[in-house]
């Protein structure tokens, strides 16, 4: 067994530059890695490049290196939820680049599959699709994207041991294994660092050669952004 | 009296078949789970990662890690999976999903849709929707038929920034239900007291009138 | 919840048809659909193409199929351990389409993705990328490879439910999954089909979307190819 | 004296290095795994879907539903996980499979390899061994340094159609360790016992020799 445990965050981070392209798992809130995004800004790196789904909200999430204009541009498929990031948005100091969920969710499996070009119709005809090639395949008009890397994942799971095998809790998963695929050094955090030969073979969703670097996080805060309920019964 | 959102929302309920998996788009779409005719058995996707989505949870037993699209807290069914955003993807762009449900600021009579840019305003992205609808077989949008102003957002050309290109397949508004076909807008119903002459001022787009135009049976 | 159960293996088989393409699960013997190959050996189907990573043995698995003479073409990645195979290919009487084993899965993927086509590296400047389109990316070479369909995929599973959700056991899952997906209809046979409920959501490899048609397989041989073990201390 | 099958795998094993996923091919390579160095830690990846795959199992422990890409019955080390072939290739294409060892039946100086087809005979098939081949940065071939006629396998040109164009980086044969360079075959390492003039003999394709060259040491 090849052991990914480091000590902390901090040890976990190690290497992280200024001006390198990351990779953060999560949609909206749920399933992002809240320990590497605090050491982030602790760390003060600057003019990254950063992809993942979304942007966070102004106190929480990928809002704190916004905040502190750690972020040269963002590669995102949807930016709402954020005063910080519009108004970095609209002076231009923040670039930013959407890209269409289904294919940065591809773009970066391919990047880790060793795919660099696929066709996809998302897109096709609107001004994502300009100066890319497009392709008709039975009768259907698609464009071609190009594999999305990053030089450091930052995942979050559920449960990982010290292989790097990771197992995520609902729809936390998300972009994370994806993105464990397509980070030169992918760090995964995690609430719970079992015991090798505790987690089932069968039943996990990242397995541990994807992930360079584990370690147990902590203090998660799993902020949900709408909170929406129905009256008990 | 035009359709408010739930009568939107109801309408495009009663296109759903049995069997069919749907997914379903932020605001009225969104309604349209509250509607399933009965006798039907649908199941909803939600491209954050969940097949067989259940209702809000109950006060108090809401999972920070159970969320839908629109970033709510939502539950699962029995038979329901999980899984991560490349294969949800595929299940939309492989078509496994027969129907999608969203909402469009402006759609044309070749079935061209706009709904994710307004050149001069904050853009906050297209999320899934342009692979939404790139790839879906079966598209119905709920919108409202006129903006504030009182003009069309049902047109002969999309002025806005494009979705998706003649991928729509039919649109419920406050108004009609329209079909979209090779030569445009055809009127299939009307909305309850809503008349003809009505619908066709409020279409900037051509608009197909054939025969006895019905109202919508709730 | 839609109910995918079908009574038995007869009714799950209805519409296969003579020429239709066919894709089979499993690796060598592992994992393949034991109960739809004896039923396509009963409807007496001919001229099938059948996609499938092995072609069985003699006596077993698709070799049942060959020795019937249903198969009109393969479309596999390796094809030995099957004399009567052999036979009928240096015969001319079955043609025979070879593909590097991860093309093969990710065609299969495409398919049932919506990607049209997608460059790997695998079998540049061999015969195998003879008449396809080629290009450089990061100074390596790629060749376009295209999504491979098929009208009905057979699929072998440990656990299912009605909703077609199923769960894989060990190596038996190999290109179960994707072919799952490229299937227009896609049959599942399951070890253990299971009360609708009973299967943990996070769980699932292969989510019911891509399953048309479920039923509770029965009388597995399950037989090994390759036996080795060693003594018991 | 030139290695035996177990000789060539021990030669192999050397070049293991701590932290390394390995896929062995069927045949010479898959001895490999039973002289890892001391000390070091790798873990076998087997293309039909284990990661961490353990040696085979006891008498009556062995599970058709676990077998390896040689079909044969192994079993699971902890820390092993279990994948579709899709994500299996995927870590294969994507490089993160840090060593690939394989036989061949040609090798030519500018790393060409072919493996799989004699033209005229009956033909299995490639199986992954294009995918691995394509994809590997780092592949080491085992094979005979001669086929059973005398013939040099070690070639200026492959004659036999090619496995992957390009790609071996180091050959271990019963003879010697050679390792593919710009110009040919580098001479690293000569088999106990035999000399530089055999290995020269054997030999087709450019051998390059730059002082003296040690035996191998085990």
């Amino acid at each position: 067994m090849i052991n990914k445990t480091v000590k902390n965050v901090h040890e976990a981070l190690t290497g992280v530059k200024d001006g390198m392209t990351l990779m953060l798992g999560g949609f909206g809130l749920c399933g992002i890695p809240e320990n590497c995004i605090s050491e982030l800004v602790k760390l003060e790196v600057k003019n990254l490049t950063c992809i993942s789904n979304n942007a966070g909200v102004d106190d929480f999430g990928l809002g704190l290196l916004l905040q502190k204009k750690q972020i040269k541009k963002m590669i995102s498929s949807y930016v709402g939820e954020n005063d910080e990031f519009e108004r970095q948005m609209l002076s231009g100091e923040l670039e930013v680049d959407l890209i269409p969920q289904g294919t940065l969710a591809e773009r970066c499996r391919a990047a880790g599959a060793g795919i660099p070009a696929f066709f996809t119709p998302a897109g096709y005809g609107t001004e994502i699709a300009e100066g890319k090639e497009t392709r008709e395949y039975n009768e259907k008009m698609y464009v071609l994207e190009e594999a999305l890397h990053a030089d450091f994942s930052f995942i979050k799971a559920w449960k990982g041991d010290a292989a790097g095998n990771l197992i995520f809790k609902g729809t936390a998963r998300n972009f994370n294994p994806m993105m464990a695929m397509a980070g030169k050094i992918t760090v995964a955090e995690v609430e719970e660092l079992v015991e090798v030969g505790k987690l089932n073979p069968n039943e996990i969703h990242t397995p541990g050669i994807f992930v360079q670097r584990i370690f147990q996080g902590k203090d998660y805060e799993k902020r949900i952004e709408q909170r929406t309920v129905r009256p008990k019964l | 009296m035009a359709l408010d959102k739930i009568g939107i929302a109801k309408r495009i309920a009663q296109e759903l078949q049995d069997g069919w998996y749907v997914n379903l788009g932020i605001g009225i779409p969104t309604l349209v789970a509250n509607y399933i005719p009965k006798g039907i058995n649908v199941e909803f996707q939600s491209e954050n990662g969940i097949l067989g989505m259940g209702p809000f949870p109950f006060d108090g037993e809401e999972d920070a890690d159970l969320i839908n699209a629109g970033k709510q807290t939502v539950t699962l069914l029995d038979g329901a999976s999980i899984f991560d955003s490349s294969l949800s993807f595929a299940m939309i762009r492989g078509q496994h999903v027969q129907l999608t449900v969203l909402g469009a600021m402006e759609v044309a009579e070749n079935g061209d849709i706009a709904n994710w840019k307004i050149p001069g305003y904050m853009v906050k992205g297209m999320g899934g929707a342009m692979d939404l609808v790139a790839s879906a077989e079966n598209i119905i949008v709920a919108m409202m038929h006129t903006n504030k102003k009182g003009e069309s957002k049902i047109l002969k050309k999309c002025t806005l920034p494009l979705t998706g290109v003649q991928c729509v397949k039919k649109v419920v508004t406050d108004l009609a239900f329209l079909e979209i076909t090779k030569d445009g807008f055809k009127l299939l119903e009307r909305a309850p007291g809503v008349s003809v002459e009505e619908i066709q001022k409020a279409t900037e787009g051509n608009l197909i009138i054939e025969g006895e135009i019905p109202e919508m049976v709730f």
